[in-house]
């Protein structure tokens, strides 16, 4: 059974660690903050310059001086701090945020993302999706393995216009946990019932596989 | 000194035909919904405006897009624009799509009298196509010049009779960043307090960056994306 | 996230022989007092010391002068003080004058991820011998690297556990670029308070900054000119 | 008579205008703040982080965290602003300091002027004044017109490590008050009962003299 959109967000919130600063996209990453241990200290950064971003305020609690980096009213954690633009990708760039979830369109062997524009089609903007992306130590993908079309995502290079380049450390999919090593995808986990040659069929780029291959556990 | 306006006409009495001029705001979080009301009213064209974001259909700049007063959009997202996807795919409208960050950081560099910053936001994709890439510690950045902007609007919560400005919350965004930015700023706030009556060490902007100031009214503040939680 | 250590011995205890750091403050005023004394009671020597001022002979940086800890400064101005000048003179201690501002900005560009800055100052004279200079709109600017130093040393008024800092009056100066530029920060502080009773809008350093915290103890706060005038 | 350091601050009052920011180096241009005119208002930064600096405290109300520049005790007046290091020199560079009073030690017919380095003597550092002249609009020296040897102090070129190059445009010295042209110092006007032939004598760099040149009235 591939992962639900819930599941990959639960198998990201494992690679959280205490005190972790993070930044989480818009769509499936936002959902990796429902699922952060109990009793874990991690610090949620929204780009639009917000340190210690809390949960969805109770209806009629909405402040309209208050949302996140995809316009949704939001609340604050004991602790936050607000700043300017600069301030916020500045941190960024200089590395301070430990861990950056995002969605993507593309991700190619060696790392690159494509998640901004489809060519052709209406372009929104790169937003603040460049600026992570060339700056985080650590950046997690959070993807469907296939588009509609059944095609696979993971390509042996981007056929859309790059985020990023060579940025990209681990994709969690619906069908899998893989790591962008210089080989290539390196499969470390598989969806649960998931077989290791669904995986390779619907994988374009280079996909290694070294000995067992154990199912996600939930 | 006297930077205190009677209103937003008065404020931007003399943005005219082609100015290029900066819009505080993300989203439609702290805009400064006074002034655009007052160059929709104005009617002032061929405008080149440097904003985050470009509003909605009908409120914040997508106002200003309505009435085709916008030659060129230069920003980081502007999707949820149905008027702007129009003029865009027409080319009535032209656009220029920048990272965020080095859309703040061109704002800061003009504040701070940078005449250019490095930043690795776009290097090797199409974003630096034509721009000088240049490598530190193995990295590749980009070299972006700071913004020349002939007005900066930007909108703080308060703000006294000197220019000092305070901004609420993730209403700053932008805001501070562009008020150093213009060579005239134009500063709206839902309230203006008597020099000496801001605490001087919580001040987000230095009153030297900002020419003119007034207290805006009917702050419509609208919410782009509502989401609650249960009690 | 326990950024909260037990003291100044605590907060120093991995600051080694030859260690570079940067210490806030301008000239006595906002410099970290109880990290300095740790350091001056714990003897580690070969420092390279970032700090706008070097103190004066017996307090501040003056005293890791006094105890030949300092292997070079870089500072902006560093008179007033005999102790330095004797070590200079004599060949002991390496300086390295550098623009007020300049020092200021490289600060703010490690701390913003900006690998180098552009910057007028020095232009032309024997500041900028060796560095490259790049002209922008018919002006020269020199090309100023971002500061790399292992830890920062900064003093703040309040502060909360979770890193968070807030200065008072001109007690800020370098203190919030220094915290944003090191590898590791310390800020040591005159209240320690827990997270959430600082106000969100108004804090200088945002805790992501900060490593260690402390509150501190017996500030001296010695004033270096005492000017006043008849009531 | 030669001016008195109390009437070069004076003198150079009467360039301030209503809404100046204004920068003043340490010395004789200290005292410009005793002469703004009543009723005009104009503000002092202070490099080391404060817009709005008001006079000296009151003996007994002196605050170790509020000092100037020149680490004296201040205070501060209603609308005052504190700011960092960075964003200080941030509104210097960008042009936003109206007018910088500065002593030297040397200027030259171009407008180099050499105020920071005694090359043999004691070194103390630029502090700001290198950024403070790379980039104020309008920058008046306060200065001796010669040294205490009788030596001239405005030369064809700077004898001592310059602090910036063409960026003087005024003086104003115990014997005259001159600005700085593409074609040399030229002198506007005279100290009281200071002659031209004094002041030629005494002007090492190429002075031009148009015309009858007024004494400066107090």
């Amino acid at each position: 059974m591939a992962l639900t959109k819930e599941q990959i967000a639960e198998r990201i919130a494992r690679e959280l660690r205490d005190g972790y600063y993070v930044n989480l996209g818009i769509g499936i990453p936002t959902l990796v903050a429902n699922y952060i241990p109990e009793g874990m200290d991690v610090v949620l950064q929204s780009e639009n310059g917000l340190l210690g971003m809390g949960p969805f305020p109770f209806e009629g609690e909405e402040d309209p001086d208050l949302i996140n980096a995809g316009k949704q009213t939001i609340t604050t954690v004991p602790g936050s701090v607000f700043f300017d633009s600069a301030m916020s990708f500045g941190m960024i760039r200089a590395g301070k945020v430990d861990l950056t979830v995002l969605g993507a369109m593309e991700v190619s062997e060696n790392g690159d993302i494509a998640n901004w524009k489809i060519p052709g089609k209406m372009v929104k903007g790169m937003g603040g999706a460049m600026d992570l992306v060339a700056s985080a130590k650590n950046i997690i993908v959070a993807m469907m393995h296939t588009n509609p079309k059944g095609e696979s995502k993971l390509l042996p290079q981007c056929t859309l216009p790059i985020t990023g380049v060579r940025c990209v450390k681990k994709i969690v999919s619906d069908l899998a946990v893989l790591d962008i090593t210089p080989q290539g995808f390196k499969l470390l986990e598989r969806a649960p019932g998931v077989s290791v040659d669904e995986i390779r069929a619907k994988t374009a780029g280079k996909l290694i596989i070294e000995g067992d291959v154990p199912e996600i556990a939930f | 000194m006297n930077k205190v306006v009677s209103g937003a006409e008065a404020a931007i009495h003399d943005i005219s035909d082609g100015s290029v001029i900066m819009l505080g705001g993300f989203g439609l979080c702290g805009i400064p919904e006074n002034c655009i009301n007052a160059l929709v009213k104005k009617g002032v064209k061929n405008l080149t405006c440097i904003s985050n974001n470009a509003g909605v259909d009908d409120f914040g700049i997508g106002l200003m897009l309505q009435q085709k007063q916008v030659k060129k959009m230069i920003s980081s997202y502007v999707g949820e624009n149905a008027e702007f996807e129009r003029q865009l795919l027409s080319g009535e409208l032209e656009v220029e799509l920048i990272p965020q960050g080095t859309l703040a950081t061109r704002c800061l560099a003009a504040g701070y009298g940078m005449p250019a910053i490095f930043t690795p936001a776009g290097a090797g994709t199409e974003v630096g196509t034509g721009k000088e890439v240049r490598n530190f510690n193995g990295k590749d950045y980009l070299l972006e010049y700071a913004f020349d902007a002939d007005f900066a609007i930007v909108k703080a919560w308060k703000g006294d009779t000197a220019g000092n400005l305070v901004f609420k919350e993730t209403a700053r965004n932008f805001n501070p960043l562009m008020a150093m930015a213009g060579k005239i700023t134009i500063a709206e706030v839902e309230e203006l307090v008597p020099a000496g009556a801001l605490d001087p060490d919580y001040i987000h902007t230095p009153g030297i960056y900002v020419h003119r100031i007034f207290q805006g009214s009917n702050y419509e503040k609208r919410i782009e994306q509502r989401t609650v939680r249960k009690r």
